[in-house]
């Protein structure tokens, strides 16, 4: 029984090309106070357009409705639970969203003199200890611009390392549970990728890593809790192995809301890994993006960071470009500042004691969750489960129904699915991450839905199939869409209608 | 929920980590603080920084107007609080306004397609080299010194471990634009791409077509980047480019320190499958409507894994809708008059300088200090409140006394006289 | 045929009491930095309550997902047209919500030094001078807090005039067309009420007014352009027939937007009148308010003003509380502040041409729905429309349908209903007013929306009686909620589960 | 669309109107502003106000932390800019916030119905006084001196031209609350209602069951009036009240140099016909569930015209969202724990402050200036940017030596010391 949801009136709205209108505006620009230019005069006529063709033109009312009424068409954290695994979706503070605009930091240009800059950089060297205090580092860089972008630094650290040692080597390991950024990062940074399978636990098989590792590997990317939510229970045996052989352990700290307070990476033997500031640290995920991908290092990797370095000289905050042995710049300028300042907002609100806490929520909601689904849902692997929990649609593959019919199923339920087939590993994922920031009643609705909808698949799959029937779009042909890729409006075909 | 799961403690929930993984001790990390507390901090922190200052930076982070629009739009929590649209179903609004910004970014820069962001410009670059060095099949980029200094050092660091060899051709000493001849020189049949900023870091809007020819003549890709958006309000696009990376941030997104803005990768029809990136793509629901959803993700790292396009996964959407939100309210016309009024006061400052090159230029531009040092200058310009130029000197050592100068619509006369004083 | 709308799924939501649990916590104060001090001991134990009993208790995530869940029940201007005919919602420009809340401004404290509030004050006097200028008056207040609050201040303007002239006189007259507020306001001012028929043409009866008119009567209050959307052709003959007997003319301006920039009161001959600065100023509604009715007289009635009056003294503005004249204050401090500040900002974002621009667009689209509908629904008058349009249901009465019921079905189309059942002189009333900030799209679909109803009367009427259908919510049972009013929740009832 | 009207120019369009009665002359009006200029112009404005000073005053606007979620909610077009939810079926948001508006109310002040909202408490006084009449069928108010001076002067303005006396009883010049006795004096059978404030001008909470003893008594009603509705989250609601009238403006809307803030009316059931403003009911809609809608609006001027409770029709609706979110988060503990951090940082300063009065007091009281002028005191404050408090000669001759102090949550012990400095 849907007791979340019912249906609404909702506004059609065209693409704003359709929308269109010669002759409408939106803007007004404050009055030229100094001649105007012709820019064909000064730029050459062959070099300036006349028009941009097809531009829309619509007033500020149409564009303000415009983007209203879309975004009725959108699910989010604001309007419930949004239990994405692997991408933690948790309540964004708006406080973040204030003090990221405040007026001397947002409108800060990133080549200001640093005399008028120590605000900022000091908001970022404040950050750059609390995560090394958090993940037990000994240095951070806070450059890179999402987790992908942190684990590209990272290896090229590791890389730089080995460089200076003489042998960047070859390989590195993955586990074959790892996100796909793992390998292509890797790629990316000239080395051959070789996955290592899990064991049975859901954990890194620690005999299968010994048996590839030689003096050829790298590195190992692990990612702990691993994307099946299970701490790594071997993780100071696989990083005194790697060391051994002289490699290096990369963590994929994408999951660290699971450790936050309770465990230290840097004291279970990781030399370098990345946090996302925009998952753990909880910046609005704005339908994509921005992130922050900080990377935590240990002492022996940090001569290599990425330049410039934040340092204090003189009682001033001052970048230091003079790094001989960096890996270079990843980006450029510092990165991305208001996804810091959002960080940094979301770690003073909570303080030491509040961020171990919204952990053990996290990790009580996903276990939570777990208990009440797990009569219903094959679950993965019985190992403990840590800030998300991942079944299998084993039981309702049997009658013909798979994650991804489940999935559009809960959405007439009111919820926005879990993250659909991944990890790769299981058999038709179901990954489930409630996040701290959800409060019982809503997880019950979310495990009454879910177990709702194992039955209406014994009972009726076929209407699990043709699922969502509440949203003002069905479902959606996907196929096609890749098929015949229409990546943006052209204007030939006469305008359509209203839709 | 504790009696649900039969334990007595949150701590319960963790007893099964090994003892060593256990912090050794609680965070020193001071206890949580209230929202009033934590504006005050901010604010502090923003009154630490320039405040009440007139700005003449630019060089690849420039102060625009953001028209209120913007942040009424993105701060509805529909847009602000959802995440990469995977289920398409509910996520038609990001859908459709993801659309809608590639095809707007096709309609700025002359393109078939365009993906729905990069970082920022910076790593769109290698992207964007990447891209060419797949299409191609060759491994070395020629990139102008004429791009932006912290642009190539991104591209030198992307391309090091990938067997790409990055060299940089030289500009013309008078014109401050492309020494083509250089280019020509340099320019080989193992190259894939050739690499140009227009407007160039200078200011300067290059002869694109003329780079395109020679590129092509090689069998190399044209990449053609910018920093500057706005200059597409009046530049023809670089019809001759095989992909066009740049920079978003002057539509909608303030400087905020260097992050985050949101880059773009654009190309011809015939490229897509080579594009990093979300791309999406327009098909029908179950009832036959019109409807939008993530397409041709067998590019990315999700499927593809070690051979994807590209490791990008989270990207810049939220700048990616700013600049929407500001490409929708500006529209065909305010563009354009956007990048008139930029243009018209440049000049109007140009005029007054002693200027380093003679290129064409939109709105920002190099000055020559003469006598004295850029520092000098700016140190006199900070005691009226001003920010001088970006002094030349780290990034080409050949310009010291040279700074580079930007003004946009931002900048007002009275401001822009006292810089000319200064300047005489 | 229904273009314009699809069904979606929406969130259901519980009261807040429903959804409190005890414990939960959405706030964090500052520590103390102070001794904290036991309410019980310095006030006494039975001055102080233990807790706000049942005051609800939910976390910040709760709370924002309450609320924004609630909004997406509401229709607004931001989602279309909403011609609420009378209430003039145009478009809220954006850019006055953010000067509103500029620090200055906003945290400006009413008793603060005059020396350190002069910003407020010149926006005060720059608003009141623009007014002037617009109405053609000669003073303005901007103390009363909304339109009826304005006519209240008039009113008694006018009596303390009349009274300074020895005699405030027994009665008011007033077009029987009139606002309910106009009466209402009348009887508060202590004066009898006697109605004015309207003629044939919607117009006030002059003859009518002239049987009635003696020296028992203090002012007539008339709305020009007419709450039919009619301009009052003979308001000079009127003005000059009150004024010959002694009696002063109130103008409700409610409608004022039909006028700016193209005829002034003050010169057609009315002594007082108020503005809707949040009709004509586009403050935005907010669900019912807050609004301000600046009132706008001649020189004779300028003595009389509430006090403290705003003048300026040795360079700097000043509050002037020396009005030995005044009718006193209409309330505390200075006026709805924050509305003066948008309404400004309205002005200027205008300009004088652009206020003009805007007239002309509003009675542009009132006329040119009024052209679309005239063939399928009854018009109220044969006179020109001015920004509004008034029809009667009398074709659909035939079939058995009311102005509200197609005011219900009219939701299924996409748009909130016109004003119902007002003004009382229109037989089942349809008033509808667009406003100028409505383009040419959303107007054809509301025209083929409202012909598409009639149409649907004449084909099936009970289908037309039960609209709308499209809503979470049905038709709402008024009377029900008049007969046994539940006006507050009440924990009683064992608690309900979600809805 | 000028076709369809078979017009040629817009002007056509009141052609109809007599001569006379255009325009003179075109309006003499600055041509539109841009955005950006206007947002220039206000804060330009707002720059010649008192920035960054500390505020010690109160008086009836109150300075309180606002909670960011208060501007996310009330910025929700959906919220901000629809009008009265006069059809329920698209208003059910509206409607639903003001249900639950009206019971927090309700709790707050111990009364059994609320309404949507008045102007604010100045003008809900006389709304309240008006009520009075219009139940017990009296035309006598008293109003206590302690009442806000300019509620009173409102009250005063109302009542003048409906055959209402209003009369004043005077407070106990040593506890600074009611003179019971002289309200027991002028108290008569014609009284229609007795006004008192509490926490009063002074800051002193009133002994609100003894006034309602006496009031009742001689059968008037006690109407209870209150400014600081913080207070509301320690004292013991005022039980013995007939109807309360109060100003919400501390509950999440800042001092706006006097407005918009919104005025309450509470009362008890028995009363509810004569209640004036909007009220919200619950009901079923047609597929029997939970629905609310406006109601009882028989009372209102648009059915009752001269006969109504009211002329209310526009009220402060978005600004009782504002108080419906800051009660919301706060909530039970919340805005107790509000309550005694203003209640300690006051009775902080006052602690090293000469009172003028011994009554038991809130987050305001009255210091003696002794010797010197409160000007004098204030002039040495303002030059530490910081606002002291508010002189009360104006409105209490015979307090020319004293001034009105208020302290929040938003008040630093720093600043306090330094105003308790000022006052030695
Ligand atoms: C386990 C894991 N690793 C890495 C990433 C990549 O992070 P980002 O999306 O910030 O690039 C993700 C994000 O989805 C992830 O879940
Ligand atoms: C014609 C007319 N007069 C007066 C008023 C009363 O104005 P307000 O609601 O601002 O008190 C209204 C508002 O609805 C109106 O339409």
């Amino acid at each position: 029984m849907i007791r979340k949801t019912r249906q609404h009136i909702t506004q059609n709205e065209p693409l704003l090309f359709e929308r269109s209108s010669p002759g409408k505006k939106g803007y007004q620009l404050p009055p030229l106070d100094v001649p105007e230019i012709d820019p064909a005069a000064v730029l050459g006529a062959g070099k300036t357009r006349s028009a941009i063709e097809d531009f829309p033109e619509v007033s500020e009312v149409e564009a303000i409705r415009h983007f209203t009424r879309l975004s009725t068409w959108n699910y989010a954290i604001d309007l419930g639970l949004y239990p994405l695994g692997s991408c933690t979706m948790k309540y964004n503070p708006r406080v973040n969203e204030l003090v990221a605009r405040t007026e001397g930091l947002a409108w800060a240009h990133p080549y200001q003199p640093e005399s008028l800059a120590q605000g900022a950089m000091a908001i970022i060297a404040e950050l750059e200890r609390a995560l090394a205090e958090i993940t037990g580092m000994d240095a951070v860089t806070l450059q890179p611009s999402a987790g992908a972008h942190g684990e590209l630094t990272g290896i090229l650290l590791i890389r730089a390392l080995l460089e200076s040692r003489g042998n960047p080597r070859k390989r590195i390991l993955i586990p074959d549970s790892a996100h796909g950024t793992n390998p292509a990062t890797a790629a990316i940074a000239g080395y051959a990728v070789e996955n290592i399978k899990s064991n049975d636990r859901g954990m890194t098989d620690v005999e299968a890593l010994e048996r590839v590792l030689d003096d050829d590997v790298a590195a190992l990317m692990i990612t702990n809790p691993n994307t099946v939510g299970v701490f790594e229970e071997n993780i100071t045996r696989i990083t005194q192995l790697m060391h051994s052989k002289g490699a290096l352990v990369y963590m994929d700290g994408a999951n660290m809301n699971a450790l936050v307070g309770i465990s230290r990476p840097g004291e279970f033997g990781i030399d370098v890994m990345h946090l996302n500031l925009h998952k753990t640290f909880s910046t609005p995920h704005g339908g994509g993006g921005p992130g922050s991908g900080a990377v935590a290092v240990k002492k022996h990797l940090e001569p290599f960071l990425p330049s410039p370095r934040l340092q204090r000289a003189d009682g001033q905050w001052t970048w230091n470009y003079d790094v001989p042995e960096t890996i270079g710049r990843v980006r450029a300028f510092y990165g991305n500042f208001g996804v810091l300042v959002r960080a940094l907002a979301y770690i003073m609100a909570h303080g030491g004691d509040g961020l171990r806490r919204a952990t053990m929520d996290a990790l009580l909601n996903a276990n939570y969750i777990r208990k009440l689904i797990e009569p219903h849902y094959e679950i993965a692997y019985q190992a403990p489960s840590m800030h998300e929990c991942v079944f299998s649609d084993d039981r309702q593959a049997k009658h013909g129904v798979r994650t991804g019919d489940i999935a559009k199923r809960l959405i007439d339920y009111g919820f926005h699915p879990y993250t659909v087939s991944f990890p790769l590993i299981v058999h038709g994922a179901l990954m489930i991450e409630p996040t701290e920031t959800e409060g019982k009643g809503e997880l019950d609705l979310f495990a009454d839905a879910l177990i709702s909808i194992a039955k209406e698949i014994e009972e009726k799959p076929e209407f699990v199939l043709k699922a969502p029937y509440l949203t003002r779009t069905g479902r959606v042909d996907e196929v096609t869409a890749a098929r015949r890729p229409i990546l943006r409006w052209r204007p030939s075909p006469p305008a359509k209608a209203a839709d | 929920m504790l009696d649900t799961l039969g334990i007595a403690r949150l701590e319960d929930l963790f007893a099964h980590l090994p003892p060593e993984v256990l912090s050794s001790r609680p965070l020193a990390i001071d206890p949580g603080k209230s929202e009033y507390e934590i504006v005050d901090y901010f604010r502090a922190r923003g009154d630490e920084n320039a405040n009440g200052y007139a700005s003449f930076l630019g060089a690849g982070a420039y102060a625009h107007y953001r028209p209120v629009l913007v942040d009424t739009v993105v701060s509805r929590g529909e847009f602000l609080t959802s995440y990469t649209p995977y289920q398409a179903e509910i996520a038609q609004g990001t859908l459709t306004s993801i659309f809608e910004f590639q095809t707007m970014i096709c309609q700025l820069t002359g393109m078939d397609a365009a993906n729905a962001s990069m970082y920022d410009g910076s790593s769109a670059a290698p992207e964007a080299a990447m891209m060419a060095a797949r299409i191609t099949g060759r491994h070395r980029a020629l990139i102008s010194r004429t791009a932006h200094p912290e642009y190539r050092e991104v591209l030198t660091t992307y391309a090091r471990h990938q067997g790409m060899k990055v060299e940089e051709f030289g500009y013309d000493q008078d014109a401050g634009s492309i020494d083509m001849a250089d280019l020509e020189k340099k320019l080989d049949d193992r190259t894939a791409a050739v690499i140009v900023q227009s407007p160039n870091f200078f200011g300067i809007v290059e002869d694109v077509e003329q780079a395109a020819e020679l590129a092509h003549r090689r069998g190399a890709l044209l990449v053609v980047m910018f920093t500057e958006a706005v200059a597409l309000g009046v530049l023809e696009p670089p019809r001759g480019a095989d992909i066009v990376a740049g920079e978003l941030q002057s539509f909608a997104h303030p400087p905020s320190y260097g992050g985050p803005y949101a880059g773009i990768l654009a190309t011809r029809d015939k490229f897509i499958r080579q594009l990093p990136g979300r791309l999406v793509g327009e098909t029908k629901d179950s009832r036959g409507n019109r409807a939008f959803c993530l397409t041709l993700s067998t590019r990315e790292q999700h499927i593809r894994r070690e051979k994807a396009t590209s490791n990008i996964c989270t990207n810049q959407a939220l700048i990616a809708l700013m600049a929407t939100v500001f490409m929708t309210v500006y529209g065909k016309e305010g563009l354009r008059e956007l990048a008139v009024q930029n243009l018209s006061k440049a000049h109007y400052l140009a005029g007054q300088a002693p200027l380093r090159f003679s290129g064409p230029f939109f709105n920002e531009f190099v000055v020559s200090t003469n006598g004295r040092t850029p520092d000098e200058i700016n140190e006199v310009l900070l005691r009226k409140k001003i920010i001088g130029g970006l002094p030349l000197a780290r990034y080409y050592p050949e310009l010291k006394n040279a700074m580079l100068v930007c003004c946009t619509e931002m900048n007002r006369r009275e401001h822009m006289d006292q810089v000319a004083g200064a300047f005489r």
